[in-house]
């Protein structure tokens, strides 16, 4: 009998699939559909998402009604992310690099997990024995640098524990918030959205940064008809729903806001009688700003003085239900970002919201036990989005972190711990672990960090994809993306604090693990078994769930446990309870503890560093379809925006000779080129600035589709200057040109990448 | 200005096979109405004309299912399993088989010759109208305007008689000269009446003129080449007007799918 | 009768593609093609300015203009208004490309013709396609026109302005646009300035 | 189903059964298995009988560096700073991507046969040598008819269509010549029988 025809249907159950044939049915349509319950991970919102898995593989996510970070709902990257985790170029085994091969060269061999964990444990145990513990630096951005930037580096004793989550972008605001408030702002952004009635952002871009609840919040609002004030460089999506818009002029932000301090005191709008109960420092702050007059901001911020106080008495006639909400990357100029997010605060508290409907709510986030364990010899001051630990690390026998005296803040700063990798200041680090962290698309002066990576004696990296940085580790580690893996309990601070978990959809694809095993075996292997006590993780995440009368198998049928919070002054109160931190237990508009620290002890504008002639402030912000710079290899994400341009205004471009869309090069004030980029000639930005989106100009072939598609802000980020309060970088100083004469890259579709070009 | 995420697929979607099929649908609709002339005057080539007919029609529709993305599925006897008068295409099909029919059994001499003779007309009617038509119901693409309704049956027909003229049949050379000129003024009527039309319209001949308009004028101008040559230069006479026809055909086809919408 | 519309609050929608990519996955549309995209315009100049942010997909036009010249009838208007394709019957002549003033339907890899169907997988299950269900903006509403209560009638009824896509072609489309931000309505249309 | 004696083709079965074998321990990451095969000189005489019994050209190669091996191993199929050469997907060959409908169709042809991935094996199941690995197993279970689609239907399109990349990327001596090797003896080796 011949092999073919009925033997054929014979040997396939249901056919060999033919492109000729119908398009065979859609997902949804097949009877193995499955679903589980997630948290995003795409960004940092961790949205509830129920991921439909149907043959082995995840197909679609939704966000889930019951889900407060999600309500049925979510944005494009969300939807989107998915592809990441079928991305062919991804990391699937442990690696490392090849003996005697030089760090950047890229020449690895596979490894088993346990070969690799004993690679990594020897080095640990080699630097520890000869510069101690403290010179292992613990880089961690994402769910799991729970594990690797606090409770790893907890147990095995190094200070230098450090997110990019703090000094690179939420430093400013916890710092001002914690010496103003006692509290941090939590993880999102702690705005009482559905009562506020009129809103103005300060470089806050909403619609670009699809933070999801906070956008349907904000269109809610919009809708209810509250009124929008956005003050920005640039005409942002935000501003084009605005009411009013203040193209101010940029690093000039603080002028305005104690200006409209000035205003609603000089005009006696505040509210007086919360001030009087909930703040000290009101009379130290009427003096201060007495000097502060819309007419003298006006020269500074480019806004008129009419418009400041328009402004300010729209505010007052609305408040309390007028709020400036706080936004999450604060960096922004350096030296008064910190002084900045007071002053805000302090707008905020002259009309009485804070803690008031519509305006600042309170949320904490619900108490879990956590796994039983032995004390953890130190609590590394890594920070992260939730607030910045405020416990300096001082108890011998462990030296206080490398980056100590820098600055006044206590969360450890990123871009601070390079500087002894290079020089040994104040004592060498000789390891570094990098989890989840894009050094070379977050951290400013790419150049001085690859010099540093090249000193060090022990680099891990562990990733879900080979970025830039990835393929200069000595052992690399492949994560399990979020659809895979368990991770530990999403606690969230929030009007109403929720508890969610994440089931893995389907096995890891392949050789990979999650950031919990990674810990715990490399733990072990340290001789940190003690405080790894626990089985696995669903034993460890039962455990926790016991504690509150759950368990792990409720939350699978659940995916959210919802609490009732405590979001107003009044909530407090009826429980006589204080949810202000401060030592004198109040709001502190004037700040003892500055003063006794010499530094200022209400806001300081700070004027603005100047650029080189014929350079523009090179400002950056987001894509509503990319996370940083993680989602760039993403075909479904790239297809919507592929990359990125830079924006100059018609009359800046009409000037260069430069047209839409023409590609250029752009140049910083140190020489360092980026490019070729596309002009985005447009209306939308003021003439002495130009706008990049930050996270794309990827550098590696190995990830096809991201490499080279665009320019990247961060590697033109050769300078910054520390906010020395907060220890934020501030990266908005940074100049750069425009050269004409660059070659249209012809970048092949994104769909033709992904199906063909398996090799550049 | 304006920037996507996603696009809409404004991209072209009918390609270079789709303008040879243009092509060679002008020549077999031209040959058809040749035919049915013919065979109604019972000219004495009548049968060759026939075999010409059903070798066009069939290159053509080798050429559209070579084309079609759905080749080597069997959809298209949909074509005729269906009754959808307001589909030129569809109009089209059942003309290009009316006439493979008429034609064979006109080829083959048998069978009642009214019935075959009318089902040429019939089918030279739709498979020279139906090109034009099917270009111009579309309104939304302001470049396929009514007045292809006329000009793509004459420049099909001006295919037909040059190629006639090439070949030497004596009745051809007049009707050349008349059809090229036709052609020629309705080329000139096209744009005329885009020139002046509605703003949409002017766009549109803006977009086309600045992409093709040197070949659209070095098509009708080649229209215009018989007229003047058919006595000195047969050759070239027959040759160019078939090439201005095409011409000026493939560049409506290509240039109309744009639309002007959104920018 | 049932008659299926969309609204799009083009007030409150920031053109963040969640649609298009909630449809992509559902709808499982290859790379390089797209049921539903985002034309974002600029209008006027420094510093008046407003933005545009509009998602497209096809309309569902009452007056369909692709339905007509499909020459195999794959293309069909369902009972409760949903333009649809019966891909079983589809030749690939591109004849409904041509026809569609919005570019909305595109010619898939494997030789069909594809585009927004309301997700009518879902519609049929009472569900709301996937674009409306992941609007983070809420802007998008969907349900039956002639039924006063459902969402799309009410959004409507309260809209301070309805607009749909070149009205001037007779589609007569079935989804309409809100509250365009510009006061001279959509953009594209009949032009305009600040 | 068997197959008629009579049109058998030239080549008895066990060379099926043999290439494929041949193929699931030269794409697996080099392990000691690989390693005492080579040592042993058991490798160099499967391919020797092989090429012997389908007059495909023996490959000359060598593995003169063990460590060098496993990082060209890495370095063609695994990541590469310059981009990876032959990713060692199946799928990806037919599909242009993981886990397309061409994968779907092996995992349920391999269930359907009564193949799955055991527990210790950490990639996709449309791995080169998974599947050459599922065609051993199914030749050795007697189902020579399932082993030559696999062998024909999935492994030969990734033959063709990355084999160029590796005999170009490699700088071992071993896994260019090989595949090279593997390459043209999978296109000798037909299933198909005469109708």
């Amino acid at each position: 009998m011949a092999l073919g025809g009925s033997a054929q249907a014979q040997l396939f159950p249901d056919g060999f699939p033919n492109p000729f044939r119908a398009p065979p049915g859609k997902w949804f349509t097949k009877d193995d559909v499955t679903t589980s319950y997630n948290y995003c991970e795409i960004c940092f919102w961790k949205c509830g998402i129920q991921a439909s898995v149907q043959g082995g593989k995840v197909r679609k996510v939704d966000g889930y009604e019951s889900n407060p970070k999600s309500r049925g709902m979510l944005c494009p990257r969300g939807q989107g992310g998915v592809a990441t985790t079928y991305d062919p170029d991804r990391l699937k085994k442990p690696l490392i690099r090849v003996e005697g091969s030089e760090r950047g060269s890229g020449q690895y061999r596979e490894a088993s997990w346990d070969e690799a964990y004993d690679y990594i444990a020897e080095k640990m145990n080699q630097i520890k024995f000869e510069h101690g513990s403290e010179s292992v630096a613990f880089f961690g951005h994402g769910t799991g640098d729970a594990w690797f930037a606090s409770y790893l580096p907890g147990a095995w004793g190094s200070p230098n524990a450090a997110k990019p989550s703090v000094s690179l972008c939420t430093g400013p605001r916890e710092t001002a918030s914690q010496y103003t408030f006692g509290r941090g702002i939590s993880g999102h952004e702690q705005i009482d959205w559905d009562e506020t009635d009129y809103i103005v952002l300060i470089g806050h871009h909403i619609g670009e940064d699809t933070h999801n609840t906070q956008l349907q919040d904000f269109a809610l609002a919009l809708k209810r008809g509250a009124k929008l004030v956005v003050v920005d460089p640039r005409f942002s999506v935000a501003a084009s729903k605005a009411n009013d818009w203040l193209p101010i002029k940029p690093a000039t932000d603080t002028a305005l806001l104690l200006a409209w301090a000035n205003v609603l005191v000089e005009e006696g709008l505040y509210d007086a009688e919360y001030v009087d109960k909930y703040t000290v420092g009101f009379e130290q702050l009427a003096a201060h700003v007495a000097q502060y007059t819309p007419e003298w901001a006006a020269e500074i911020t480019e806004i008129p003085a009419d418009t400041i106080r328009r402004i300010a008495r729209e505010m007052a006639a609305h408040a309390p239900r007028a709020v400036l909400p706080v936004n999450r990357h604060t960096v922004w100029y350096g030296p008064d970002d910190m002084h900045r997010m007071r002053s805000l605060y302090i707008v905020n508290v002259l009309l009485g919201n804070y803690g008031m409907p519509g305006g600042y709510y309170f949320c904490d986030a619900p108490v879990v036990e956590a796994y039983p364990h032995p004390a953890l010899p130190l609590s590394p001051a890594s920070g992260g989005c939730g607030g910045g630990s405020t416990d300096v690390v001082t108890d011998s026998p462990f030296r206080p972190a490398a980056d100590r005296g820098k600055f006044f803040g206590t969360a450890t700063a990123v871009q601070e711990l390079i500087e002894p990798m290079l020089t040994g200041e104040p004592y060498p680090i000789k390891g570094l672990f990098s989890y989840g962290v894009n050094l070379f698309h977050s951290i400013p002066m790419v150049e001085r960090t690859k010099q540093a990576l090249k000193e060090l004696d022990l680099y891990v990296a562990i990733d879900i994809l080979p970025m830039e940085h990835v393929m200069w580790a000595d052992v690399i580690l492949p994560e399990s993306t979020y659809l895979e893996r368990y991770d530990d309990l999403l606690l969230q601070a929030y009007k109403t604090p929720f508890i969610s978990a994440r089931f893995p959809a389907h096995p890891p694809l392949y050789d990979t693990r999650g950031a919990f095993d990674m810990a715990k075996q490399l733990g072990e292997r340290l001789g940190l078994g003690e405080y790894f006590p626990w089985e696995n993780v669903e034993e460890y995440l039962d455990r926790r769930l016991s504690s509150i009368g759950s368990s792990l198998e409720a939350l699978k049928d659940q995916g959210t446990i919802v609490r009732r919070g405590r979001p107003y002054f009044a909530d407090w109160e009826r429980l006589n309870r204080n949810p202000i931190g401060t030592p004198s237990g109040k709001i502190e508009i004037y700040s003892e503890r500055f003063a006794e620290a010499g530094l200022d002890p209400l806001p300081v504008f700070v004027p603005p560093i100047e650029g080189p002639s014929g350079m523009y402030r090179l400002l950056y912000g987001r894509s509503p379809v990319h996370t940083f710079a993680r989602t760039h290899n993403n075909p479904i994400l790239m297809e919507a925006h592929g990359e990125n341009g830079v924006w100059i205004s018609t009359s800046e471009a009409a000037g260069l000779g430069i047209r839409h869309n023409e590609y250029v090069y752009l140049e910083n004030q140190d020489g360092v080129r980026e490019g070729p980029v596309r002009a985005y000639v447009t209306e939308r930005i003021r003439n002495d600035c130009v706008y990049l989106v930050h996270g794309f100009g990827h550098k590696t072939p190995l990830m096809r589709i991201a490499n080279g598609r665009g320019a990247s802000d961060n590697y033109l980020q050769t300078r910054y200057d520390l906010d020395p309060v907060s220890g934020g970088a501030g990266l908005r100083n940074n100049w750069v040109k425009l050269v004409k004469g660059a070659p249209d890259p012809q970048h092949p579709p994104v769909a033709w990448l992904a199906r063909e070009g398996s090799r550049a | 200005m304006t920037e996507f995420y996603g696009l809409p697929f404004s991209v072209h979607f009918w390609h270079w096979p789709t303008l040879i099929h243009f092509a060679l649908v002008a020549l077999a609709g031209g040959m058809v109405l040749v035919t049915a002339i013919a065979s109604i005057k019972g000219h004495p080539k009548t049968r060759t004309y026939a075999l010409i007919t059903m070798v066009l029609i069939v290159l053509d529709l080798i050429t559209l299912w070579v084309e079609s993305p759905s080749r080597f599925r069997f959809t298209h006897v949909w074509l005729f399993l269906t009754i959808t008068p307001t589909a030129p295409i569809w109009l089209g099909a059942w003309g290009l088989i009316i006439s493979l029919g008429s034609s064979f059994f006109v080829w083959l001499d048998k069978g009642p010759k009214m019935l075959w003779n009318a089902g040429l007309v019939v089918g030279a009617a739709l498979a020279l109208t139906y090109p034009g038509l099917a270009l111009a119901v579309n309104v939304n693409r302001p470049l396929w305007t009514p007045v292809l309704l006329v000009l793509f049956p004459l420049t099909g027909m001006v295919t037909v008689l040059g190629l006639a003229h090439l070949f030497k049949q004596a009745w051809a050379a007049r009707w050349l000269v008349t059809v090229s000129i036709a052609s020629a003024v309705m080329g000139i009527v096209y744009l005329f009446a885009l020139a002046t039309g509605s703003a949409e319209a002017r766009q549109a001949f803006e977009y086309l003129w600045s992409h093709d308009g040197l070949w659209l004028s070095v098509g009708i101008a080649a229209l215009l080449v018989a007229p003047v040559l058919i006595r000195r230069l047969p050759l070239l006479a027959g040759l160019v007007p078939i090439l201005g026809a095409t011409l000026v055909r493939s560049l409506i086809v290509e240039a109309g799918q744009a639309q002007f919408f959104g920018f | 009768m049932t008659r299926l519309a969309m609204a799009i609050d083009l007030a409150s929608c920031v053109g963040c593609a969640a649609c298009s990519i909630a449809c992509k996955m559902e709808n499982e549309v290859p790379l390089g093609v797209n049921r539903l995209w985002i034309r974002n315009t600029t209008v006027g100049t420094f510093p008046n300015l407003t933005v545009e942010h509009r998602p497209e997909q096809c309309l569902h036009c009452e007056n369909p203009p692709c339905v007509p010249v499909c020459p195999t009838g794959c293309c069909f208007v369902r009972d409760d208004g949903i333009v649809d394709i019966d891909v079983k019957k589809c030749i690939g002549c591109s004849a409904c490309i041509a026809a569609c003033p919005y570019d909305a339907r595109h010619m898939l890899p494997q030789g069909y013709v594809s585009k927004c169907d309301f997700c009518k997988h879902r519609v049929d299950e009472g569900r709301m396609p996937a674009c409306v269900e992941t609007c983070p903006t809420l802007c998008r509403t969907f349900g039956d026109l002639d039924d006063p209560n459902s969402p799309v009638s009410i959004a409507i009824r309260e809209a301070r302005r309805v607009d749909v896509l070149r009205p001037g072609l007779g589609t007569e489309p079935n989804l309409y646009y809100l509250n365009t931000p510009a006061a001279f309505g959509l953009v594209g249309e009949t032009g305009g300035t600040l | 189903m068997t197959r008629d004696a009579a049109t058998r083709p030239v080549e008895p079965a066990d060379v099926v059964e043999q290439a494929l074998q041949l193929v699931a321990a030269t794409y697996r990451s080099p392990d000691a298995a690989l390693r005492a095969d080579l040592d042993s000189g058991a490798f160099a005489t499967a391919v020797a009988e092989l090429a012997a019994a389908t007059g495909v050209a023996a490959p000359v190669f060598q593995v003169t560096d063990w460590p060098k091996l496993q990082t060209t191993y890495v370095t063609l199929f695994v990541t590469n700073a310059a981009g990876v050469p032959a990713p060692p997907y199946v799928g990806l060959a037919l599909d242009g991507e993981l886990l397309g409908p061409s994968a779907e169709a092996l995992k349920r042809f391999l269930a359907h046969h009564g193949v799955e991935t055991a527990a210790g094996w950490h990639d996709l199941a449309d791995h080169v040598a998974a599947v050459a690995e599922a065609g051993v197993l199914l030749a050795e279970a007697g189902r020579d008819d399932a082993a030559c689609v696999l062998l024909e239907r999935f492994l030969s399109p990734w033959f063709q269509r990355y084999a160029p990349e590796v005999v170009a990327a490699d700088d071992s001596g071993f896994y260019g010549p090989l595949t090279e090797f593997l390459g043209s003896l999978l296109s000798e080796v037909s299933c198909e029988t005469a109708a």
